[in-house]
């Protein structure tokens, strides 16, 4: 059943140093308070999952929180590289991050098949891709019916989810509109789930097959107002593509990244014990 | 003439073309969805947009930085889930073409976006695959788009991340399930189109202006001309005041949101 | 890209016998007009598919369309038997029908599956039923990750299929909202597809997730007003209970279902040619 | 006070009283869904109904006749597709309880609800599993529910439509990823538990006014009582007003839509 926490209360009581770890949105809800907050506790030796890493997982790998990366598309989308991911794989800083690297079809069915429990998810993927020779995640089986070869990868279940979403009601009920990505998988695959919102409300004002996931299927809640900022939130505030091209210049070297985090994540925002 | 359009433009313009009005198409984003924006501004107002995002027939007033953006959604059919994208709509078949960019491609139209170098020390870490590797084998065809030089049409791209023809043209034989693969390749030079029979690319269609020498001198293999060369169409001028109008109403958004 | 046609005229030219038919809606727009039109227009030798045969099937069957039947619950739900059902698997009348007999899990699955264009569907199902030892097409596979074995069934695809909708726009795409079933999976796993509608809008009035039906992924529109009756379309009208329990009367007795036939289908309702 | 309710309320309000308030309940259709409901305007208002037609958390007024009423929709939190349902919500490990009827039991509480007789030629063709299968695998626990008679309770099911512990009681035994399986029966006599070492029924409470003998007259097989034979609590005041209003309301409900 849904609590409603701080979000430095739910980060320190369901994040663990080590933990595998998704923080979803794709392009849309990127849970960027939820991601600093992660941050700016120190966590570290996470295992990252992420179809698309995106600016947050540039700023969680180049702060030294990640061990580990699984995704499937690694940029700063329509601007370029995500300059701290290709630091710490290229060169090893701030240390070196083993990725296991998918197709988004293949992740996208991983969230898929974690949600619906099973141990793998089974698809018409990788047909004579190179990706299978990098991951030895994935594997074959064959179709007993028609003995096509089929893909298959492990499903996504990590230890604790976190995204965010428009709203929640007072019981902990939360919508989730619009571009909804795998937020609605990646909470129903975890141990544990943290969803931050924008605001709670009497009524979610939901149409009968909206995205709404109950609260009792949710750990934890926080309001984070703009918590997906610089992202955007359908029906709250546009994405800033402005920061998204800025953070080019700001990645690309480690002192201005740095001098970023002190300012704008470890000496800002949060909350004091 | 040939100084009333750039060659980005002609490039975008011909891309555009390729796209039929009615078709189902799986939308790369950057050149490939500048293109197929531009081909639903003008010859083709039914050409169905798909982006992967889950935004289904999609009709963005500007183009979108990412794949995601918040008008990518506001103009859609429906938004669906990204696990029921990649399953229902594009594995399962409901998609015509797919249209791709890439960072490095070869004689094959293999396509590389996942590194420089060697996978355990990359030189350059590329972003990955993403969509690609299963629109390039579930879309019913597929167009690629870039821009045209020796880094990036290379005799053998560092890593097949997404399925052309395969190292030896013949990786699509007998696959089961599979659709036909890229059948046509634009740059801002010139348009491919695989060999019926060995896959290996061919230049069919030069652009107005442009050399046989030049492409060569632009692509890192011994390209193939075909022995009827085409001169591709020029852009209209109504292609062009389309096209200029969407990218200025796109920088104008882009630069004007904080 | 979906044409407005009469039922007629969609039965008609996509409906061939022989063929390999899904009609479904999860006990709420169960497309009733479209069954009728079958059966009225003879069409036989059918392989049916649904979840839950519910009457709409029992009149198929109990007309002599059936040849085959792929369901899981076959019953009048909330009354008791399907009787034209139990007397062609009991009696063989008008003929025998073939049964093949899964559980919900596995048909979900299984039109999920025939959606997303795979052969099989995998899902943690059958653990110590007998229904794999009377069904050929339960098989299993193992999980190349963890070993588990795992039921897997073949995806639905049928050569048609019927649905109803709430209503269409003037494109052809398609609203379904409420219960929705198995109605888009039935509709996208199919070669070919029908539905039936209350109504043609100018506008669907979508909330950005709704469940809608791109009118290129449909053949063929027709608006059959009622055309779920006596199971109801969420907005438009509620079910029947009172019929579905007079069925039960009807449907018991060989001679009164033949004279609710000849009167409520073959000499009812349907277009003259 | 033994005839101020019926066997029929007395099965209804001691199943009701199995689901705990805050529990997710899976909930078969008829005699589930109405001991469901009345623990959800009793004791536990914050039951979780969830009914295999997609329909989460709903909260129905009256009781629907098929698992796919309006009601059932219009007064869920959300509804979603049935694929879904079974695959996130069920399978995904969502369900702390099953609650299921069936035609017939045994004594391993495996349940048959596919046909009488030989499944080639049945005497009887039942309608068969629905979601009764996986519910009973998937869920954490299931509660059963049924009429006590020895029609119902036979010694060998014709057909193991849903798993209750196997012909010999093991069938759970070392399978990963299973629920516990049938942990109470509820009938208009007695309820029973599975034994923990043989999961052989067990009378464990007789109703008010019920012997051993009845049970047993009943019951296909020679069935064991437990030491410590308890007396099941009678319905309160309350809840049969609950039951009967919300009976009341059902009947005029289903009777006056034509």
């Amino acid at each position: 059943m849904a609590e409603f926490l701080s979000l430095h209360d739910a980060v320190a009581r369901y994040v663990e140093d080590g933990a595998t770890v998704a923080m979803e949105g794709f392009t849309h809800l990127i849970p960027f308070a939820a991601g600093h907050e992660v941050i700016r506790q120190r966590k570290h030796d996470l295992t990252l999952i992420r179809m698309t890493p995106d600016l947050v997982y540039d700023q969680l790998i180049g702060a030294g929180c990640a061990k580990k990366l699984i995704f499937s598309w690694g940029g700063n989308p329509g601007v370029g590289s995500l300059h701290r991911l290709r630091d710490a794989v290229e060169k090893g800083w701030p240390h070196k991050v083993e990725i296991f690297e998918h197709s988004h079809a293949a992740m996208a069915c991983a969230f898929e098949a974690g949600a619906a429990g099973l141990p793998l998810a089974v698809l018409r993927g990788y047909v004579g891709s190179e990706l299978p020779s990098v991951n030895d995640q994935i594997k074959y089986i064959e179709c007993p019916f028609t003995g096509e070869r089929l893909a298959a990868v492990p499903s996504v279940r990590p230890d604790v989810s976190l995204v965010h979403a428009q709203k929640a009601d007072r019981k902990g009920n939360v919508l989730v509109e619009g571009i909804i990505g795998v937020q609605k998988e990646a909470i129903l695959a975890a141990g544990k789930s943290i969803v931050t919102v924008e605001e709670i409300v009497d009524d979610l004002e939901a149409g009968p097959n909206a995205c709404v996931i109950p609260g009792w299927a949710i750990d934890a809640i926080a309001v984070a107002e703009k918590g997906a900022y610089p992202s955007y939130a359908h029906g709250y505030y546009p994405r800033d593509n402005r920061f998204y091209k800025e953070w080019d210049t700001i990645a690309r070297d480690r002192d201005t990244f740095q001098a970023w985090l002190d300012e704008n994540i470890y000496n800002a925002g949060g909350q004091a014990q | 003439m040939s100084n009333e359009y750039t060659s980005s433009e002609m490039m975008t313009v011909t891309a555009a073309k390729a796209l039929e009005n009615g078709m189902t198409c799986f939308v790369g984003i950057g050149l490939p969805s500048e293109a197929a924006n531009l081909a639903r501004l003008t010859h083709a107002p039914d050409v169905v947009l798909i982006y992967e995002s889950g935004t289904l027939q999609t009709k963005p007033d500007v183009l979108p930085l990412s794949i995601g953006d918040g008008e990518l959604c506001e103009s859609a059919l429906t938004t669906v889930s990204v696990p029921e994208m990649f399953r229902y709509w594009l594995q399962g078949g409901k998609i015509d073409v797919g249209f791709l960019g890439t960072a490095q491609i070869d004689r094959y139209c293999n396509l590389n976006t996942t590194l420089i170098g060697d996978y355990q020390a990359p030189k350059v870490r590329l972003p990955g695959g993403g969509g690609a590797p299963e629109i390039a084998t579930c879309a019913g065809e597929v167009f690629i788009t870039l821009k045209h030089s020796k880094r990036t049409f290379v005799d053998q791209v560092d890593f097949i991340t997404t399925l052309g023809f395969g190292r030896d043209g013949k990786a699509r034989d007998g696959v089961p399930n599979i659709g036909r693969g890229p059948t046509r390749v634009i740059t801002d030079l010139c348009v491919m189109k695989p060999d019926p029979e060995t896959r290996e690319l061919v230049v069919v269609s030069l652009h107005p202006g442009v050399t046989a020498e030049q492409v060569q001198d632009a692509t890192g293999w011994e390209i193939r001309f075909a022995e009827q060369l085409d001169t591709t169409p020029m852009p209209s001028a109504n292609e062009l005041d389309v096209l200029r109008d969407l990218k200025a109403r796109t920088e104008r958004k882009h630069a004007g949101e904080a």
